[in-house]
């Protein structure tokens, strides 16, 4: 179980910002949302793509509680 | 020294009238405001998205560390979120420091970092449809002008490129 | 575009205020207050002295040649005059431009010159007596910067030196 | 006859900041104000001192009028 959220482009090509989701682990969830989803699948695997679990970023794979706050972030643009 | 993400609209004004009094040894107040184009047109709203206690948290570490590497007295950041109409305020960045050379560097370092690194997604609503903005190679290159810790300075920097 | 001196205090932060609003096409606001300085107790007043005619006329050829040369949209520069106690403004100065940078320079550039080239004359009153204040060599390599025409930037001009 | 105006240390210098003189030139202008008081004379012949005749910088000698304004100007420093 997850809270994922999903942020800017990555929302649009979902259909949604956030849900709750089943998974013990990053890669569990990635495959999860993969499945549901292909076209989500490949947005979340480009390299440009980074992970935060708990509001902070993760290389590689992590462990998710029920209380893991996972969110996927596209490249970044401010000001 | 404070990071402030808000949904409503804010004057610039008000933000500089209330960082600058009461200071006995700031010799020079910076500041940067960044403004939604209209684009002549193409761009009607812009749509500014953060990661709540993500996106604050990222720019209170950057600019802790612009404090120290330009060694400021006080900063402040306020950064709109959701839809902006042209002409309105995007960003405001304040810096104060003992002279005015530290206040201007770490202004326009912190502006080129909020602009190509800071965690906001930015899409621009135009007449043909909405499209994600993301940094230009000319952004990724102002904010990389800072990133050799044996430079302090761009000037610095430059005279070792060539 | 405006060049205004004045014996009064003012508040930088209204001036920003009245500059910002009703811009479609500015991206970019950069602004500079300068801000007389207690010295820890050493500088009880700063008097600044200006020739009435003369100065204005010197800092508004130079201000619209800067607008020329970095493509501003606007700018305005306000000086103080007379007596100034510790922490009052003593200079403002505001660029308006389409991108960042160009603001980001034009008002160094200005303060540059306005700093060590602008006809004003300077007197710091302490517990000791008073002093003229005369622009350092810092100063003077500053505003240097920005000399060479065939260089537009600083950090091109840095570049070269070396 | 000018108008002679003078600013920064130079008014400290001469204890005056205005005055009214007899001159047909600014090197005449010059010389009434060394004789009349030498270390006025001496710290407007320095280098870094500019003198502007109505208003815009001279160098070297001038006509002057009885409208004439003089001002001299020590080095000068804003901001």
């Amino acid at each position: 179980m997850a809270r994922v959220l999903l942020f800017g482009r990555l929302a649009d090509v979902a259909g949604w910002r956030e849900r709750t989701i089943e998974a013990a682990s990053l890669s569990a969830l990635r495959t999860a949302l993969a499945t549901a989803d292909p076209g989500l699948g490949e947005a979340l695997a480009g390299p440009s793509v980074q992970a935060a679990v708990d509001k902070a970023l993760v290389r590689g794979d992590a462990a998710l509680t029920p209380a893991s706050e996972v969110a996927f972030l596209p490249p970044m643009s401010g000001g | 020294m404070a990071v402030v993400l808000q949904s409503q609209p804010f004057d610039p004004g008000q933000l500089l009238g209330g960082f600058c009094p009461n200071r006995r040894e700031t010799g020079a107040v910076a500041s940067f405001t960044g403004l939604a184009r209209a684009e002549h047109g193409a761009a009607l709203t812009l749509e500014l998205e953060a990661y709540p206690g993500f996106t604050d948290a990222a720019i209170e570490a950057m600019a802790a560390g612009a404090a120290k590497r330009f060694d400021l007295q006080d900063w402040l950041i306020v950064h709109r979120t959701g839809p902006i109409a042209p002409g309105e305020a995007i960003v405001f960045v304040a810096t104060a420091a003992g002279h005015r050379r530290a206040a201007f560097e770490a202004c326009d370092h912190l502006m080129d970092w909020l602009k190509s690194r800071a965690p906001f997604w930015k899409k621009e609503h135009g007449p043909d449809g909405a499209r994600w903005i993301e940094p230009t190679d000319h952004d990724r290159r102002d904010a990389a002008r800072w990133d050799d810790p044996f430079f302090d300075t761009p000037a610095e920097r430059a005279a070792q490129d060539d």
